[in-house]
């Protein structure tokens, strides 16, 4: 059996040879984030039937939990290793030949690290690891966003930094609370051993923790950065942001809520700040005429979505939120690594530039297209399975507030669907406006989103292949005893 | 207004933090993991600073992560800083005499000062990443003292490259030598408090003190106005 | 064998009751105006010598249409209860009736449209115009003796009035043989509501490019008009006839009543007209509709 | 005064966290945001290890002749100070770099004039 | 695979096929379309008679989507495939010069595929999802034209996905209710539940299907759909796909609900929905026939037509007798038949005018383009429902059933709609096809063959189905049966029944023997000479042309009379809707001030203010 630790360690190693590789041959470098992320697909992979039999327990450096850190491989954390290996891969792919300009080995260097900070989050069972490797993201998607280093990108870089320290010091503080009282830094130790304590005082930390985790997760009041910052970006940083790292905040929110604390009285409060989130995102997207801040404000609503997912706590609303977890992932990836090249050819980032291109870059237009459709969730596309899930499960599990907010949470894909099929009308129906440069999608990028789109489709026409596994991570996440019981 | 909210707000915090540490008395730390260090720590990882056998023993992935974390800074500030137009040349006052053969006078000591600190890590109060950062504080000198002297490119790119490597591969190994643990400590713990112990901790600690020195001085680099 | 003699006899006794209507209508309206006027055959002499006269056509729309509103109307007569012979009474009831009597219009409508004139345009939205403003109230007089009588059948309607009594004697449906009364004039194209032909102002509107046999035709149709909408009066309200004279007579009384209104009024504007139909004789209908169906559910 | 005796450290640390964030709230210039954020670090820091401390003991280092049954404090805080130190560093030079690219390009660095982005 | 199979299976790879032969060559692509059409309704026709249910895929979520077919879905398949042939063979010159020819083809094949979809669709999910493929397909035709066709796709696709939500809700109550989607066992299961669940069960699918079938108050998408979209496709998005909500609403009343176990048990509040539904319908039939008097657009004139139809379908569909019933399918089978008739004469002039279709600049063109004028007059007497036409023998039912049902109201309403509809469609024929001839158009060319073939084609349906009814009642009343009412009394030439019967081949009979009299008197006794149109008026003098064309605001008096009595107050409404929810969202995101300590404040708000609460009340 391949040891899960080689998700985290061989990237990351990879990572650290890049300043050399560079001095040597500076072509090579841009290949490497594709050699890793390929290398962690296929160990995750690997990994699957493993995991289907029972969590796999990495005790790093040979000491038992809760002595030691430990990796908790379960379906929930090797889903999202895999999803963020996936597109991670694909962006990489993208990425090739999208950035041309700047030190592109750094770049390549904090794309991969990135990505590792990601896939430590959701791997790890240690809260201070976690925090460990929240940095390492946040530090690293810092120095992304502002790596064109224009105007945009610089101060949303700064907005980012200045909020995401705080964030990562309210969770800090949290943390330290946590310690303070339990003494112990493991997850599964605190899970365990909180019943014994006074529900009253684990909500203070409950709440930094909230709060700070919530900032990365673009949870409402914590969100002001992310449109900002995913805007400001370079497209494909876009992509990686929204499509891994502001999900590998809402699990780390999920992972405290539903193991470390394991409280339920929260569930709709947070259902509520899920639709809140939905909704002031949607609205928000809906005002925009500037493309990727449209799609950053996009994300954030599709949080919220997930958020109230997550909430509902059904095991079917908790598969749907996981489905669309890969559902965001898949199309707003594709939507930004189009968007992208949409912008490089029209040279602007409003709507209204983008005119006509559906003649000019049909791939590109086409992707767009496809991305759309399956984010407001219209079948045969990836999108549909998970809303249906969410939507289902919400009924099924029924009550006043739920299906009310089950009822906000559909007007809002009605708004959605008024914001993007504009976009795309815009790409098609309108006439085009002149201009821009002559530049075509390039290989890499069509490659790119060829494979996003298949996706998909894939995943729309058959979610039977991912539900299985999804339904194991979701029993995974909802678990918190049998988590215990498998670390300790 | 905006002075009172704040106000408002911090006091809420203050009162919810009050909250908690009535539960937590000052000085009452009574952590399981605590005293389980204390008393295995020498004989788990060999090292007689318990801090530096938590550091790079029982937290040893945490290292890794920080290690990564301020690759991940000196990387990004050289591409943020480096990236965008070349700042104009700045008139740079030179630097007076004294300081100038001060510097060059102390550079050596306080790298060998820092060489100790991470060498010594496992033993006495310090580690990798103090001694990092006396090195840096050291080449900070140099830089004030002769404005265009520079730490190599080459040199600083396969130091960072091989102390993290080293890390790396020393937790790689750990996995196919002993106890198939990532970061297990497979080479012989040999005697606490002698110089050499600890099995891989000492390696790592000069892997990071030197990376730590060689990132440090980047960060110290691109802040003055890289010249790439 | 006598059923099928009335498939012949239906059509022909209409045309003979319309023109004659027609010459007394014209004699009538000149003894009340103080003049001598002209014989009652003079709509025959006239028929006569259309036929006898060479038209101008403009072509095959402008044909048939007309071809198609005579024989529309004749069909309908079919369909009509003359006093008690229905040729066709069983296919379709009232609710035939009321689209059949859309031929005749129609046609007319599709003919002069096949000419270029103005006038005739004129006249036919006018024409559809005013028959927008008296089918409201009519439709509900109708669909108030369907709901009153619980049949679309007008033999059914007849042969129950003839058993309990005239429909404009019993209670709920006296108001709308009151709101029929008032929009006779309009189904019947006289003053107030004579707008279509309205010869001083448009040239006759839809016929002005009728000449020879199309006037013939077209002229026959109104006969035929005429006939129908009395008709459909007699049968719906004052319980038809048992006999065919007895029909015609009441056929007659009504007509006479209707041409006196015809003499006296000048006529409306159209939409004056529209506005008249859409408020009292609407207003009574619906009552009248209102009160069946509460006194009848 | 016992409460003082008992709390001093925390009343400092957390003293140190609100007013790191009462600076990030009340000024404007970004540089002074910075400090706000070390200040901040800062109290976590000595929050932390105040949190680790045991009554009357002593640093976790085993001298070479043994030193047992010393009370030795909580080390687990202090690794855990190190680590949150040199993240700190990092973010502070992040945060520096940042503002020198910034001045570059807006001339100033009042946040209240930093705000092309928004809505 | 089963015949259903296969056809969905050949429906959606032949619009794939079509897309791909599209970007070799146009021509070919179209002409591929067209045999894939043709293919299709041959295969459909095949299916006739045949009842089965076959599971085609269970990969999804673990719920078993299956298709079957029964006349029901048999009669809706069949009328869309021939329709869309026919469309097809429409576009064939119709699109020739046009661009993106293989896209519109491809999507044409596309939301047919969904179309079959939606009616051989066994289960709730694969209805939901063909749904919704032929919803975006639909917003993507719509859009093609581009201009205002683009507001009208957006307008289209966001009532529709309110639509779609609703059912998205009603499907996922069913699931956690039942646990079944598939409809004949929710039928079974359904009848079972209380009347509140019921009753917003069916609310919730009646607002799904009242949108697509633009019942009316959510009727606003479609006069600008319609307009807007290309005319072979505006065709087929009357015809047909509006009418898949009809469809849908016989299969949440009368299949799934239940009929006649529903619909007449005291205590059912299902009854109290139908009524609703059918005063909806003849509010539907109403206000639109005459909003659509005022238009001067042909097209967007006869858009409202159709809402005004679908009004009828309604009202005989939830009045909920075996007549009704039948009179409203039958109804929805002819009104498709003569409203694509109308827009594909419509299409045509457009063809030969470069585009024109505005009321007062058209005329004369009935001597130009006989064919379409054949059609638009075949088409406006279905609409009106003149005898022997097809429009008739429906209308006819439908106001039986709500005479002798005592719904006097609803008749009245339905009958007044009926001349409403004179007089709208009368302006239509006679401002297009009747009058002066404007001497721009004095070379208008005949239309091309391959759009006289559909014209004739329909021309002859709307005839064939009005003097025999009984054809396509047939079919009808074995749906009527199938729904488990009593079958009614169909003969080849209409229906015989306790209580009115309708004889249209005697009607026939006498009508041509009318005629034939008339034609003999006229030929034995008149004589005509052919003269130019305006010869009689201008007495042989030449007259300026296009000035005395009586075409312009046709019904001037009655809409100066009427017009401030019909806005169209619920698109007023929705786009003030639209307009406040606009500006409801730019205030929205004025919290995001661009200033970092404003956000900082948020953050530390949120958890300041949990901490608050959580002080003050203890609530968790």
């Amino acid at each position: 059996m391949v040891n899960p630790v080689l998700l985290l360690a061989v990237p990351m190693g990879l990572a650290f040879t890049v300043p050399v590789i560079e001095r040597i041959t500076g072509r090579v470098s841009r290949w490497v984030p594709v050699a890793a992320m390929l290398f962690n697909l296929v160990l995750c992979v690997r990994l699957i039937p493993a995991v289907l039999e029972g969590p796999v327990i990495v005790q790093l450096g040979g000491f038992v939990p809760p002595f030691g850190i430990n990796l908790y491989v379960g379906p929930l954390g090797l889903f999202f290793a895999g999803l963020i290996a996936l597109a991670g891969l694909v962006i990489s792919v993208y990425s090739l030949t999208y950035i041309r300009t700047g030190p592109l080995a750094r770049y390549h260097m904090l794309y991969i690290l990135l990505l590792v900070g990601a896939t430590g989050v959701a791997l790890t069972g240690d809260l201070f690891n976690l925090f460990v490797f929240f940095e390492i993201l946040c530090i690293s998607s810092y120095a992304l966003v502002a790596y064109n280093g224009d105007r945009a990108g610089l101060e949303s870089s700064v907005k980012y930094l200045i909020q995401g320290s705080v964030g990562s010091s309210m969770l800090l503080v949290g943390i330290g609370m946590l310690y303070g009282i339990f003494g112990t830094l493991n997850m599964a130790d605190i899970a365990r051993s909180v019943g014994m304590v006074d529900q009253g005082v684990l909500f203070v930390p409950l709440i930094f923790m909230l709060g700070g985790l919530g900032v990365e997760a673009a949870i409402f009041p914590m969100n002001a950065w992310l449109p900002d910052a995913h805007s400001s970006a370079p497209s494909s940083i876009s992509a990686v942001l929204s499509g891994i790292a502001i999900e590998v905040g809402l699990y780390a929110v999920a992972r405290m809520v539903f193991t470390v604390f394991g409280i339920s009285d929260l569930f709709l409060f947070l259902a509520f700040l899920g639709v809140l989130t939905l909704l002031i995102g949607e609205m928000c997207a809906f005002a925009q005429s500037n493309i990727k801040r449209m799609l950053a404000y996009s994300s954030i609503g599709q949080i919220g979505l997930i958020l109230f997912a997550l909430a509902v706590a059904s095991g079917v609303t908790v598969t749907g939120g996981l489905f669309q977890f890969v559902n965001h992932t898949f199309s707003k990836g594709l939507l930004f690594l189009s968007a992208g090249y949409l912008i490089y050819r029209s040279g602007s980032m409003e709507i209204s530039s983008l005119q006509g291109m559906g003649r000019r870059m049909p791939l590109t237009s086409l992707a767009f297209t496809v991305g759309s459709f399956s984010l407001v969730g219209l079948p045969p596309f990836a999108g549909f399975p998970g809303k249906f899930l969410i939507v289902r499960g919400a009924l099924e599990r029924g009550g006043t507030v739920i299906v009310v907010l089950t009822g906000l949470v559909l007007l809002c894909t009605i708004l959605e669907g008024a914001y993007f099929f504009r976009v795309v009308q815009a790409l098609y129906f309108r006439e085009g406006i002149s201009g821009g440069s002559g530049e075509r999608a390039p290989a890499a990028a069509a490659v790119a989103m060829i494979l996003l789109m298949m996706l998909i489709l894939a995943l729309g026409a058959y979610p039977q292949f991912a539900e299985t596994f999804l339904r194991s991570a979701a029993s995974d996440l909802m678990g918190a005893v049998e988590h215990v019981g498998s670390v300790l | 207004m905006r002075v009172l909210l704040s106000l408002a707000v911090v006091a809420v915090l203050a009162a919810g933090i009050v909250t908690v540490l009535r539960d937590v008395p000052f000085g009452g730390n009574s952590s399981r993991l605590g005293s389980h260090f204390v008393e295995n720590g020498r004989e788990d990882t060999g090292a007689a600073n318990i801090v530096t056998s938590v550091v790079l023993g029982y937290r040893g992935f945490d290292t890794l992560g920080e290690v990564t974390v301020l690759f991940v800074a000196a990387v990004g500030l050289g591409a943020l800083l480096v990236a965008g137009e070349k700042n104009a040349p700045r008139k740079l006052e030179k630097a007076s005499m004294v300081l100038t053969t001060g510097s060059r006078f102390l550079f050596p000591l306080i790298l060998l000062f820092g060489a100790y600190i991470f060498i010594h890590g496992h033993l006495t109060p310090g580690g990798g990443f103090q001694g990092g950062a006396i090195i840096a504080s050291g080449y900070l000198l140099v830089y004030l003292g002769s404005r265009d002297r520079r730490l190599g490119k080459n040199w600083a790119a396969s130091i960072e490259t091989g102390g993290g490597l080293t890390f790396v591969l020393l937790g790689l190994a750990g996995l196919t030598a002993a106890g198939h643990w990532f970061l297990s400590n497979f080479l012989p713990l040999g005697v606490p408090g002698q110089l050499l112990s600890a099995g891989i901790i000492p390696i790592i600690y000069v892997a990071i003190g030197l990376k730590v020195g060689v990132e440090l001085t980047g960060v110290i680099d691109s802040l003055m106005g890289g010249t790439e | 064998m006598t059923k099928m003699i009335w498939y012949v006899l239906s059509p022909l006794i209409a045309l003979v009751v319309g023109i004659l209507l027609m010459g007394l209508s014209r004699k009538l309206l000149a003894r009340i105006h103080w003049r001598v006027g002209p014989p009652i055959l003079q709509p025959v002499i006239d028929l006569i010598r259309f036929l006898s006269q060479k038209s101008a056509s403009h072509g095959f729309l402008f044909d048939s249409g007309l071809i198609l509103s005579l024989a529309g109307s004749l069909v309908l007569t079919l369909f009509l209860p003359l006093g008690q012979y229905t040729p066709m009474s069983g296919s379709g009831g009232l609710l035939v009736i009321l689209y059949v009597m859309l031929l005749g219009p129609l046609g007319i409508a599709f003919s002069s449209g096949g000419a270029a004139n103005p006038y005739a345009s004129i006249g036919i939205s006018r024409k559809l115009m005013l028959a927008m403003g008296y089918e409201l109230p009519l439709l509900l007089i109708v669909l108030t003796v369907m709901t009153g009588y619980r049949t679309i059948s007008i033999v059914e309607v007849v042969r129950i009035q003839q058993a309990q009594g005239w429909a404009i004697a019993t209670f709920p449906l006296l108001l709308s043989a009151l709101a029929y009364i008032l929009i006779l004039p309009a189904i019947l194209g006289m003053r107030p509501f004579e707008v279509v032909g309205a010869a001083q102002e448009i040239s006759s509107g839809p016929v002005v490019e009728f000449g020879g046999p199309h006037l013939a035709l077209s002229t026959l149709q109104h006969a035929l008009t005429t006939y129908i909408g009395l008709s459909l009066f007699v049968n719906l309200m004052l319980g038809g006839g048992s006999n065919p004279v007895f029909f015609l007579l009441k056929m007659l009384v009504v007509f006479v009543l209707c041409l006196c209104v015809h003499a006296v009024f000048p006529r409306f504007r159209v939409d004056q007209a529209i506005r008249y139909l859409w408020r009292w004789p609407a207003l009574v209908a619906m009552a009248g509709l209102v009160l069946t169906v509460l006194m009848g559910g | 005064m016992t409460f003082l005796n008992e709390y001093a450290f925390y009343i400092g640390a957390f003293g140190l966290i609100l007013i790191g964030l009462l600076t990030i709230l009340l000024r404007h210039h970004l540089i002074k945001l910075i400090i706000g954020l070390s200040i901040m670090e800062t109290g976590i820091n000595l929050f932390l290890i105040a949190i680790g401390y045991i009554s009357r003991g002593t640093a976790p280092i085993f001298p070479v002749d043994g030193g047992a049954g010393t009370v030795m404090v909580d080390p687990v805080p202090q690794a855990l100070v190190l680590t949150a130190i040199v993240i700190g560093v990092a973010v502070l030079a992040m945060a520096l770099g940042m503002a020198i690219r910034l001045h570059g390009h807006y001339g100033t660095l009042d946040m209240r004039r930093i705000k092309e982005l928004k809505w | 695979m089963t015949g259903v199979e296969i056809i969905l299976a050949a429906a959606f790879a032949g619009a794939l096929l079509t897309w791909f032969i599209g970007r070799t060559s146009s021509t070919a692509g179209s002409a591929f379309a067209v045999a894939v059409l043709l293919a299709l309704t041959a295969l459909v026709a095949l299916l006739h008679g045949r009842v089965y249910e076959t599971v085609f895929y269970r990969g999804f979520l673990g719920l078993p989507m299956s298709l079957r077919t029964d006349s029901l879905s048999w009669f809706f398949a069949m009328a869309t495939t021939v329709l869309a042939a026919l469309s097809g063979i429409f576009s064939l010159s119709y699109m020739k010069d046009r661009k993106n020819t293989g896209f519109f083809n491809t999507m044409l094949l596309l939301v047919n595929a969904a179309m079959l979809g939606v009616v051989f669709s066994g289960d709730l999910l694969s209805f939901f999802i063909f749904w919704e493929i032929m919803s975006w397909s639909t917003f993507l035709l719509i859009s093609f034209n581009r201009g205002q066709g683009v507001n009208a796709g957006l307008k289209y696709i966001v009532m529709s996905l309110v639509g779609s939500m609703a059912m998205l809700v009603g499907i996922g109550w069913l699931l956690g209710a039942f646990g079944t989607l598939n409809i004949a066992r929710l039928s079974e299961l359904i009848p079972s539940a209380s009347g509140g669940h019921q009753l917003v069960l069916l609310l919730l699918f009646g607002i799904a299907f009242g949108i697509k079938n633009a019942v009316m108050p959510l009727h606003t998408w479609l006069p600008d759909a319609y307009t807007e979209a290309p005319s072979p496709f505006t065709a087929v998005l009357s015809g047909m796909l509006t009418r898949m909500g009809i469809f849908g609403f016989l299969l949440i009343l009368y299949v799934m609900a239940g009929a006649a176990r529903v619909l007449h048990s005291p205590g059912s509040t299902v009854p109290t929905y139908n009524v609703v539904l059918a005063w909806l319908g003849a509010v539907t039939i109403v206000v639109p026939t005459f909003i659509a008097m005022l238009q001067n657009d042909a097209k967007r004139l006869l858009a409202w037509h159709g809402i005004g139809q679908g009004g009828y379908m309604i009202l005989g569909m939830a009045f909920g007798t075996g007549m009704g019933l039948a009179g409203g399918i039958f109804h929805t089978l002819n009104h498709a038949i003569y409203i694509v008739l109308l827009f594909m004469s419509v299409g045509a002039v457009q063809h030969r005018t470069g585009g024109v279709r505005d009321l007062n600049s058209l005329g004369g063109l009935a001597r130009k383009m006989p064919v379409a004028f054949i059609g638009a007059l075949m088409g406006i007497s279905g609409l009106i429902g003149v005898p022997l036409t097809n429009g008739f023998v429906s209308k006819w039912m439908i106001y039986r059933t709500l005479i002798l049902g005592g719904a006097p109201f609803l008749a009245f309403a339905a009958l007044i709609g009926s001349w409403g509809t004179i007089l709208s469609v009368y302006k239509f024929l006679h401002n297009v096809f009747l009058g002066q001839l404007p001497s721009k158009y004095e070379n208008v060319r005949s239309s091309p063959v391959s759009m006289k073939i559909p014209i004739l084609v329909l021309s002859f349906a709307i005839l064939l189905f009005g003097i025999l009814p009984g054809l396509p009642l047939k079919v009808i009343d074995g749906i009527v049966v199938s729904f488990g009412l009593p079958s009614l009394d169909v003969s080849l030439w209409g229906i015989a029944s306790e209580a009115g019967t309708l004889n249209t081949v005697n009607l026939f009979a006498a009508l041509a023997v009318g005629v034939l009299v008339v034609l003999a008197f006229v030929r034995i006794l008149g004589r005509s000479e052919r003269v130019g149109q305006d010869s009689n008026y201008s007495a042989g003098c030449g007259v300026p042309r296009d000035r005395y064309n009586y075409t312009a605001r046709y019904y001037d008096p009655l809409f100066r009379m009427i017009s401030p009595y019909l806005k169209d107050f619920f698109s007023t409404l929705y786009d003030g809707l639209a307009r406040g929810i606009g500006s409801l969202c730019e205030a929205v995101r004025m919290i995001y001030t661009g200033y970092v300590s404003s956000y900082v404040m948020y953050i530390l708000l949120f958890i300041s203010a949990m901490i608050f609460i959580h002080l003050t009340w203890n609530p968790w």
